[in-house]
């Protein structure tokens, strides 16, 4: 099942990007990101059946950053809510050139 | 750099003499260069205030009135330095003349197969080129530098008289002092390089002279003109001496003879030197194609036209062949090129004399001619008869132009006292002057006479010889076997004859036309004006009457075998033949020039015959009576427009040459290459291409994190892309 | 000393100058906290921040100096992680020297602040150390995390915030293809550990192994975007507009130091095996940075921006280094980004000192005639600009950086000299906008009614006055620099890496 | 072996099975408009990768896949959605163009298809290195010593202890910068 | 002289102090700007003038030296000093003398006193940084000329940019701005990639000797390359020096930055700068990579740029209404003669390119400083703005004559000497070539003497040109060294020759030969 696993996880990993690449909301777009931080999870956690537990691991620390950046990425979506009562991101661009 | 055959310099007989003070000769007139010109600062300057930007305006007007700006012609007082310059400019002259006939006499007391060397200094010792600053005293130069001081002398004195009110006298005579300094290092100058310096010089001065009244733009253009064209000519000098130095090794007039008499017979290096040599010759000497800023170089003043433009500095070209003659010798090609060229421009010349109302003009396209008929001369390798009329010619037209700077200075006068403007140079504002100054009158009657031929005048003698040189060597000659784009050269030279004797025909009907014109018949000057017409001072007539004894008594330097009854047969055949002997026999084919006695009194009666009809007809067909002032006359048409006009030549060229060599700089070089494709293109475009591309870097800047996410992620596939796809 | 990393005790002991500032920056969070926000604590905490810095510096320059080594584990003891060390512990020590009184200025009151760059000054010492793709990643997201929220950290300012958000959204998007490339690495070589990878891929042949490949390119994006190298770039500018100017100089310098430093060492230990695949993209890469850095640099009016887009520009020029694949490279690496962070932490002094409150005054217009009113103030800029520009005596070491970085191009075994043409080539251009900046202050007049920059803390000051010192000084004698970066080359302990050569 | 083999047939239709559920509730997660629907569809997805997790031999995985990740992580989206009331219309109709879903698809296909190259099968096989094989193979066929959570505490806590011990002050330092953004601006004047 | 010099151990010490004296001097200024912060512009100004003309005048007899110390027979390197600079890249702070660049960092000291003394009274806004930016340009000029260590070469190559790029761009006339950034980008897209060329010839010579050095002496005498890699490293140096000689099509730079330049920089920049790149071709160029410099088709090449600059100058020179832009293309036109003279490899041409080095310094450096002045008191380089003015600035109208003469070429001048060796060596390798070279005596007549007329001939018809000013005595004094140059050089030019002789001799046996003999070891080209 290695293969079909790392096919799959790659498949997700697809859709996530699609994801970011096409929505516009910003905690929509974060949680794209989440969704292909799990399928590189699933990546791990396959290929961790030929390695060892090594894989296993990583995958702990993958959520404990996926939790953190969770709490910094919505603190900042709320930061900047604040300021722009949205947040679209199409709505949100003073910064360009 | 001496070749080893030359006399060692102190074992040369002369350098017991007191020609080793030849290195004094052009020292003196760069002495009175130097202290007029010294004078000419002092004279003028004021010097700035330490802080020039400073209060710009405030003193504007104090500068304007305390400063010289008095108008050149109206000067109401001699300058303040002019008697100290009186004496210094003439004086150093005066002095080189003596020197120069020490010299003459110490040269004609010694044996001299050799010309003496003098070495000053190293001058550019570079690799093979080692060439020093030596001066070359033989008999050519001995010639010359009588010539040149001589001449010079009598009218730096004339110039003394005729300059007197000029606010600029000290400046006139330090640049004519510099003008004998070049022309002094022209004609002594020991090796092509040196000659060159000279050569330079005097066109410099020559600029500097035409000039003289600079706040006249037709002036400071001519001066202009006289420049660059005479730099065309230098350009072929120029590329001369590379083919010498390349070709030959050496630079030094011994040196290249040596080698040059190695060189093949009509060898395509000895015909491209000499083409290129001749170039030069054409510049300096006025020639086709390079006449025309001669004619212009009449608004310089009159006895700078007398000296320079007539005289000495024009004659330079015949030198420099006289002195390349074995070069020449070796050219048959280049020798038919250089008498043919000559004999055209005797004939263009006179038809355009023929028509002038200017008298300056006149004598301008007279000396033009006259320069053509040395060039015959000298092409035709009868380098003494070119000398000898280079000599004769500059009594004569030394004496025309100073006579008619004596009449423009009459008339100048004249138009001063009444305030009238009018221009003191047209014929068709003189007439009858005889009366007012007889001596110029007569004077200019012996240098016509002498110009026309007539004979036992100095002009007979030696024009007579060329147009014989020419006759004689139309067979059995190298010249004549040689041929020039396919038509043999005796052919050439029988056309060259022709084209002298017709030249002679017309040179005899100016002169006439000339005098007629400015001396008979009724005065045109105007009424309020005639009382002022007066013969100039003594001081400048005084060097007219010694050049109209010269003019008179100048033939006798070379009398030809024919006339031996007069006098002492061929001096300066004698005199000159160490030097242009031997080049001269080799076109001759080594037999001196030989014609019958019937031949050569057939030839002189056809030029003695030609001369008194061209005055003949002149006198009768021009009535100076029938002439209207120049304000009354009406413009000229058909021929008469074309040579009045000088074929238009001037406008030819400015059409043709300079105003598109102008407009391509301009427009297609500079607006075009330069600021446009170089820099527009290149070197902006390529900066705007930058700043485009950063732009539209900017642009896909939008801001919108979407954008970024996409541009990122073409970045990843790209990349994976270079990865897995290798 | 030679560490067992096994040994925990060990491991601490190898570990200890990080440790020092992260239990240092615990203790100064905690009192951070204790008091309600005000400029004076911010000040105090500042200057605590500032002692516990030098203090690591102090410990981390006493280790450089015992010629410290380990045996193979997760991290390593090499002068190459203590000379990253100090570089960003420098810039860190800068940051919150300009955030003082910078912070006043823009009224920017939490005391954490400075508590954060240490953290993300740790993350980045973490990253120096790392040999382990799992400590590169907690590294990568310990720096990270501190900076997206520096980033936001002015909370009156709209620009402030949206930097914030777009470097955070965007970062964690990279960082699923960072994660992403090391799950796959891990996949093909079935280790995490740099050296063991590095030696597997040698051993094994690993060059045509595809998911090897993937992993590599994946990898690449992942550092690429934190070193913002082109096109990885897109965030660098707004976050940089965005982000308060002190922070702004921090992510110039010292993250990026860190980044480079992690990605370098990777690329030396883990993927010489691999150079076959990343050369061509690395090479592009570098080009794409430095062509594109430095040509929409001239676009640029705000100096934040401008600084932002010639940082990338140096991004480029970094990865020459990368690109060479040997230790002469590193050695290289290590000098430009000496030199490097020098000149850009003292232009954004520079632009700190003339702006004004509410982050305004950052146009290159607010510059201009600046030599008039603070002629030393415009003279330092100009050996900044001169400087990153690589003109030598003016612009001091930065020349020197760039020459070192051309020779390692052309020295290499598969020599850059192509690349090294591209270098020097984009520098003409980015001559166009660095001598705009010199233009723009010396030769144009002061615009009427503009008002003289207000007087910089002393702090600001400092910090100009020392790195233009530096630049220049170092500029006439860079030996010790020289033998300092070339002493601090990466050394992998068991492995003789293919393209390992002796630097020069 | 017949029980095995039926193991094996009833092991790959679950894998399957959740697989297709993933991708389906992936593809849903990305389509809904609605932010909410979108995480519960993302939670969906967990869900099954939780499953998956499970049938790769990581039970401690999956375990916390439900726990940290659904349960912690999701929640926190789903409380910040609704804190900040992200159900209006204008927040809803923040997806691109058809044209944009296509050209996202495009790219998205073009990048599978990159990666999925790792998954040629003439690769797989040696996606051991030889000298790795004989320690995968033990690894592979060992029944795992420790019970579940042996194998991944045992790495956890020596090796990787470091790293462990990083995450804390990494979580210290998102705390830190979570209160420091969202504090209330005092300084507001 | 040469006693006394010895006794002083004079060749010792006089290249780092040249060096390091007007180093001093700006510090020295800068610390008197600060100093005297609050006296009266004027007295401080005038304090400035007179430090900087001390330093300036106090370098120029320093350096007169040379010309008795260095003999120019001698082979080796006169006056050389070699101190360790950065060892661990093998840069050596390594300087030196031979013949030609001994007059030339004589041309480049005497000159500076007459270029503070023509700016005099011209600078009056931050009086302090502008000589202080001379002063530190004067080290970079003076570093080119002596420096034989590659690498130190090309730092004092580039120091050079950034004071002129500030003395155009603050100093200068309305398009500064572009100008001085034209003039700083150009000089520098050469100069780069000759960098690159550097490093490439350094690490070969690392290779043969074992250890890195980027000696000159060592490289000329031991570095042998593949032809390829030869061609493409010569490429890099001509290229950086034919922008800075300038040569066609690489020229355009500097009529901009001539114009836009104030009085010194145009100055500095004709007479000094600009013999850098012909300096390098000598130095650098040709002995570096004698088969490249020998390769018929790069000479012809070359040769073909230098004519087409000559002839081109010339003709664009012809139609510039502006007298400074005028002067800035007789230059490149002037230029193309030097290059000509270099590439024909004669010992004449390569003597005469020397002397149209040093004589173009002279006189364009003095048509600049006479510009300087009258555009002091007229604030306007237009030639129609002027005519007629010899009647009431004659002094000017006189000197500006001569200086015309002699760049024109005319005997008795320098300017003959230079052309005409360069003319008469060259025809003997490059025939074509020189005669279309020679061409251009026409054409520089043309250009030169119609200007000429324009500004001090011609009737007077500009009411403001009645009220000009005449030189003051601080312009005469420092026209008259320019003019006894002048002449000097063009009467008796023998002692500059003697001077340059034996170097310009081994300069050209050394090409040849060397570009006879086959690579001796092929090694990897670049890539």
């Amino acid at each position: 099942m290695l293969v079909e696993a790392l096919a799959l996880s790659a498949v997700l990993f697809t859709i996530g990007v699609i994801g970011v690449l096409t929505r516009r909301n910003a905690i929509i777009i974060f949680m794209c990101v989440e969704l292909m931080l799990n399928a590189v999870n699933l990546s791990f956690v396959a290929l961790s059946t030929l390695h060892g537990a090594t894989g296993q691991v990583f995958v702990v620390f993958t959520m404990t950053v996926a939790a953190a950046e969770a709490a910094v990425g919505l603190a900042i979506i709320i930061a900047i809510f604040r300021h722009t009562q949205t947040v679209n991101l199409q709505n949100i661009n003073i910064l360009k050139g | 750099m001496m070749i080893p055959a030359m006399t060692p310099e102190g074992a040369h007989p002369l350098a017991t003499t007191v020609a080793r003070l030849v290195w004094l000769l052009p020292l003196l007139p760069l002495l009175g260069f130097l202290i007029n010109g010294t004078l000419a600062m002092l004279g003028v300057a004021k010097v700035g205030p330490a802080d020039p930007s400073a209060g710009h305006d405030e003193h504007a007007h104090a500068a304007h009135t305390g400063g010289h700006d008095d108008h050149a012609h109206h000067a109401p007082t001699r300058h303040k330095f002019a008697g100290i310059v009186s004496l210094i400019g003439p004086g150093v002259l005066i002095a080189a003349f003596g020197l120069a006939v020490a010299c003459f006499l110490a040269m004609r007391g010694v044996e001299m197969e050799h010309p003496y060397i003098v070495t000053l200094y190293q001058w550019m010792p570079v690799g093979d080129l080692n060439l020093a600053a030596t001066f070359q005293l033989d008999q050519l130069s001995m010639v010359m530098v009588l010539v040149v001081t001589g001449v010079g002398t009598l009218i730096h004195v004339f110039s003394v008289g005729y300059m007197q009110e000029d606010p600029g006298y000290p400046r006139y005579f330090a640049y004519l002092n510099l003008f004998i300094f070049f022309m002094l290092i022209l004609v002594l100058g020991g090796n092509y390089p040196l000659l060159f310096v000279g050569w330079e010089g005097v066109g410099l001065c020559s600029y500097l002279l035409i000039g003289f009244w600079f706040s006249e733009k037709a002036n400071a253009d001519a001066g202009k003109k006289a420049f660059i064209v005479n730099r065309i000519g230098d350009f072929g000098f120029l590329v001369a001496m590379f083919l010498m130095f390349a070709n030959l090794g050496a630079l030094d007039f011994g040196n290249v003879a040596a080698k040059a008499a190695e060189l093949p017979m009509g060898g395509v290096m000895a015909t491209t030197i000499c083409l290129f040599l001749f170039l030069g010759c054409a510049g300096k000497s006025a020639q086709i194609p390079l006449y025309v800023w001669l004619p212009d170089a009449m608004a310089g003043p009159t006895p700078v036209s007398a000296l320079i433009h007539a005289a000495t500095m024009v004659t330079a070209g015949v030198y420099l062949i006289a002195r390349s003659a074995t070069l020449f010798s070796m050219a048959p090609t280049a020798q038919l090129v250089v008498a043919l060229v000559g004999g055209l421009t005797a004939f263009f010349a006179a038809t355009i004399g023929l028509k002038q109302w200017d008298i300056k003009k006149v004598l301008a396209y007279s000396t033009v001619s006259q320069l053509g008929y040395m060039f015959v001369a000298v092409g035709v390798g009868a380098y003494v008869a070119g000398i000898f009329h280079l000599v004769t010619h500059a009594f004569f037209k030394a004496l025309l132009f100073l006579g008619s700077g004596s009449v423009i200075y009459a008339m100048h006068a004249a138009y001063h006292a009444t305030h009238k403007h009018d221009d003191a140079q047209d014929m068709r504002n003189m007439g009858g002057l005889r009366k007012f100054m007889p001596v110029t009158f007569y004077l200019m009657w012996i240098a016509t006479l002498a110009i026309a031929g007539i004979p036992f005048f100095s002009g007979f003698f030696s024009k007579d010889e060329i147009l014989g040189s020419v006759f004689a060597r139309a067979h059995g000659s190298t010249l004549a076997d040689a041929s020039l784009l396919g038509v043999p050269g005796g052919t050439i030279l029988m056309l060259i004859y022709g084209l002298g004797l017709a030249s002679a025909l017309m040179t005899a009907i100016y002169m006439t036309r000339m005098m007629l014109y400015t001396f008979h018949g009724p005065n045109r000057t105007g009424e309020a004006e005639r009382p002022h017409l007066a013969e100039a001072p003594w001081i400048m007539t005084g060097p007219l009457v010694v050049l109209g004894a010269l003019s008179l008594v100048g033939g006798w330097l070379n009398v030809p075998a024919l006339l031996g009854a007069i006098g002492p047969v061929g001096v300066l055949d004698h005199w000159l033949e160490p030097v242009v002997g031997e080049a001269a026999l080799r076109t001759t084919l080594g037999a001196a020039p030989h014609m019958t006695h019937e031949t050569e009194l057939m030839l002189v009666g056809v030029a003695i015959a030609i001369a008194t009809a061209g005055i003949a007809f002149a006198v009768w067909r021009l009535k100076p009576a029938a002439l209207v002032a120049k304000k009354d006359a009406v413009a000229p048409q058909g021929i008469d427009r074309i040579l009045e006009n000088k074929y238009f030549v001037d406008e030819g060229y400015d059409k043709g040459i300079v105003q598109p060599t102008l407009d391509v700089s301009r427009v297609v070089l500079w607006k075009g290459l330069d600021t446009g494709i170089i820099d527009g293109l290149f070197v902006n475009g390529s900066a705007l291409l930058a700043r485009a591309i950063g732009w539209m870097g900017s642009q896909l800047q939008t801001g919108q994190v979407g954008t970024y996410a996409w541009v990122l992620l073409i970045g990843v596939i790209t990349l994976l892309g270079a990865f897995t796809f290798r | 000393m030679n560490y067992e990393l096994a040994n925990p005790s060990q491991l601490m002991q190898a570990f200890a100058p990080d440790l020092l500032l992260m239990g240092g920056a615990m203790v100064l969070m905690l009192w951070a906290a204790w008091r309600p926000e005000s400029n004076e604590h911010q000040r105090a905490v500042g200057k605590a921040s500032l002692a516990l810095i030098a203090a690591t510096i102090g410990m981390t320059l006493w280790y450089s100096t015992r010629g410290l080594s380990s045996s193979l584990g997760v991290i390593a003891v090499d002068n190459f992680r203590w000379a990253t060390d100090l570089i960003c512990l420098l810039g860190a020590a800068g940051a919150i020297a300009l955030s003082m009184d910078y912070n006043v200025r823009e009224r920017i009151l939490p005391a954490e602040s400075h508590v954060l760059v240490l953290f993300a000054t740790s993350g980045m010492m973490v990253l120096a150390a790392a040999r382990d793709l799992m400590i590169v990643f907690l590294g990568i997201e310990l720096m990270s995390v501190a900076i997206y929220v520096l980033a936001g950290l002015n909370r009156r300012s709209e620009k402030s915030a949206e930097g914030s958000l777009k470097y955070f959204l965007l970062g964690a998007f990279a960082t699923g293809f960072l994660l992403y490339g090391v799950a796959l690495i891990y996949g093909a070589t079935g280790s995490t550990n740099l050296v063991e990878i590095g030696e597997r891929v040698v051993r094994g042949n690993f060059i045509g192994h595809p998911m090897m490949l993937v992993g590599t390119g994946l990898l690449l994006v992942g550092f690429g975007f934190k070193v913002a190298a082109a096109p990885f770039h897109m965030w660098a500018p707004d976050v940089y507009e965005g982000a308060p100017t002190p922070i702004t100089a921090f992510m110039a310098t010292a993250v990026k130091a860190a980044a480079f430093a992690t990605f370098l060492r990777v690329w030396i230990e883990a993927m010489p095996g691999m150079g076959e695949a990343w050369f061509a993209p690395i090479w592009w890469l570098a080009a794409l940075a430095m062509f594109l850095g430095n040509t929409v640099a001239l676009a640029q009016r705000n100096m934040k921006r401008l600084l932002a887009y010639s940082s990338i520009a140096h991004t480029g020029y970094l990865l020459v280094a990368v690109a060479t694949g040997t230790l002469g490279g590193s050695a290289a690496f290590l000098f430009y980004l000496v030199a490097y962070s020098l000149a850009s932490f003292g232009a954004f002094a520079v632009v700190i000192t003339v702006g004004r409150e509410g982050d305004a005054n950052n146009d290159l217009s607010d510059y201009e005639g600046l030599w008039s009113v603070r002629p030393w103030l415009a003279i330092a800029m100009s050996v900044f600009m001169l400087s990153l520009m690589g003109f030598p005596v003016f612009g001091g070491i930065g020349f020197f950086g760039k020459w070192y970085l051309l020779m390692a191009a052309i020295e290499a075994p598969r020599p850059l000299t192509t690349l090294a043409i591209v270098l020097v080539l984009t520098s003409v251009v980015s001559a166009g906008y660095y001598l705009n900046v010199v233009r723009v202050m010396f030769m144009k007049p002061r615009p009427e009614g503009a008002r003289d920059p207000e007087p910089a803390g002393a702090l600001t000051r400092g910090v100009v006055l020392a790195t233009a010192v530096a630049i220049l000084a170092l500029g006439i004698m860079p030996t010790r620099v020289i033998s300092w970066s070339r002493g601090s080359i990466p050394r992998p302990p068991h492995v003789q890496a293919a393209a390992v050569d002796a630097p020069r | 072996m017949q029980v095995n083999q039926f193991h094996s047939l009833f092991y790959a239709f679950t894998f399957y099975f959740f697989g297709l559920v993933a991708i389906a509730s992936a593809i849903a997660f990305v389509t809904r408009k609605s932010p909410v629907a979108a995480a519960v569809w993302l939670v969906l997805v967990m869900f099954s990768l939780a499953a998956l997790y499970v049938m790769l031999d990581a039970q401690f995985i999956g375990a916390i896949q439900v726990l940290v990740y659904t349960g912690a992580i999701m929640v926190v989206f789903l409380f910040v959605i609704m804190l900040l009331n992200l159900g209006n219309p204008s927040e809803l109709a923040d997806a691109r163009g058809k044209w944009g879903y296509l050209a996202a698809l495009l790219i998205g296909l073009v990048m599978l298809a990159e990666v999925m190259a790792l998954t040629r099968s003439n690769t797989i096989d040696r996606m051991i290195p030889p000298d790795l094989a004989a320690k995968a193979a033990a690894a592979a066929a060992a029944p795992l010593a420790g019970g579940v959570i042996g194998p991944i505490a045992a790495p956890l806590f020596n090796e990787y202890l470091l790293a462990f011990e990083l995450t804390s002050v990494l979580l210290l330092a998102a705390i830190v910068g979570a209160v420091v953004l969202s504090k209330r601006r005092t300084n507001a004047r | 002289m040469t006693a006394f010099l010895s006794s002083i151990n004079y060749s010792a010490w006089i290249v780092p102090v040249l060096l390091l004296l007007p180093a001093f001097g700006a510090v020295g200024l800068l610390a008197h700007a600060r100093l005297s912060a609050g006296d009266a512009a004027d007295k401080r100004w005038r304090e400035a003038r007179l430090l900087a003309l001390a330093f300036f005048v106090a370098e120029a007899i320093l350096s007169l030296g040379l010309w008795w110390s260095v003999d120019p027979a001698v082979a080796g390197w006169q006056a050389a000093v070699d101190l360790p600079w950065i060892p661990q890249w093998g840069i050596r702070f390594t300087v030196g003398l031979d013949g030609i660049s001994m007059t030339l960092v004589l041309l480049t000291t005497l000159l500076m006193p007459l270029v503070i003394l023509g700016s005099w009274t011209s600078i009056r806004s931050k009086v302090h940084s502008y000589y202080a930016l001379l002063m530190l340009l004067t080290v970079g000029m003076l570093g080119v000329f002596v420096s034989l260590d590659l690498v130190l070469f090309y730092v004092m190559w580039e120091i050079m940019l950034v004071p002129m790029y500030l003395i155009i761009g603050v100093w200068g006339g309305e398009r500064r701005l572009y100008a001085s950034l034209k003039f700083f980008i150009y000089t520098m897209v050469g100069s780069l990639l000759m960098l690159v060329a550097i490093l490439y010839l350094g690490s070969e010579a690392s290779r043969v000797l074992g250890s890195p050095t980027f000696s000159y002496d060592f490289i000329l005498n031991n570095v042998r390359l593949d032809p390829t890699t030869t061609l493409w490293l010569f490429g890099a140096f001509a290229l950086a020096f034919a922008v800075k000689v300038p040569m066609f099509p690489f020229h355009t730079w500097l009529p901009d930055a001539h114009v836009e330049a104030p009085t010194a920089g145009s100055v500095i920049l004709a007479a000094i700068m600009l013999k850098m790149g012909t300096f390098g071709f000598i130095r650098f160029a040709l002995p570096l990579f004698p088969s490249a410099a020998m390769n018929p088709a790069v000479r012809t090449f070359m040769v073909t740029l230098a004519v087409i600059g000559i002839v081109y100058g010339a003709l664009v020179a012809l139609v510039q209404p502006d007298f400074k832009k005028l002067v800035a293309y007789s230059s490149v036109s002037h230029l193309g003669f030097v290059m000509l003279g270099i590439f024909a490899l004669t010992v004449e041409s390569m003597q005469g390119a020397l002397m149209v080095t040093i004589n173009h310094g002279v006189s364009t450096g003095a048509l600049f400083l006479l510009i300087g002045m009258i555009y002091e008191r007229r604030h306007t380089r237009m030639i129609a703005d002027y005519g007629g003015i010899a009647k009431v600035v004659p002094i000017f109208a006189t000197i500006l004559t001569i200086v015309c003469l002699s760049s024109i070429g005319v005997p008795g001048t320098n300017g003959f000497i230079g052309e005409f060796l360069v003319l008469v060596g060259s025809y003997k390798t490059q025939p074509l070539a020189t005669i279309i070279a020679a061409t251009s005596v026409v054409f520089a007549a043309a250009y030169m003497l119609w200007a000429l007329q324009r500004i001090i001939y011609n009737p007077m018809t500009k009411p403001e040109n009645e009220g000009l000013k005449d030189l003051n005595w601080r312009e005469i004094g420092l026209m008259v060294p320019l003019l006894i140059a002048i002449l000097w050089l063009g009467v008796y030019p023998k002692p500059l020759l003697d001077k340059t002789e034996p170097a310009a001799r081994r300069l050209v046996e050394s090409v040849q030969t060397a570009a006879a003999r086959t690579p001796a070891r092929a090694t990897n080209g670049a890539r």
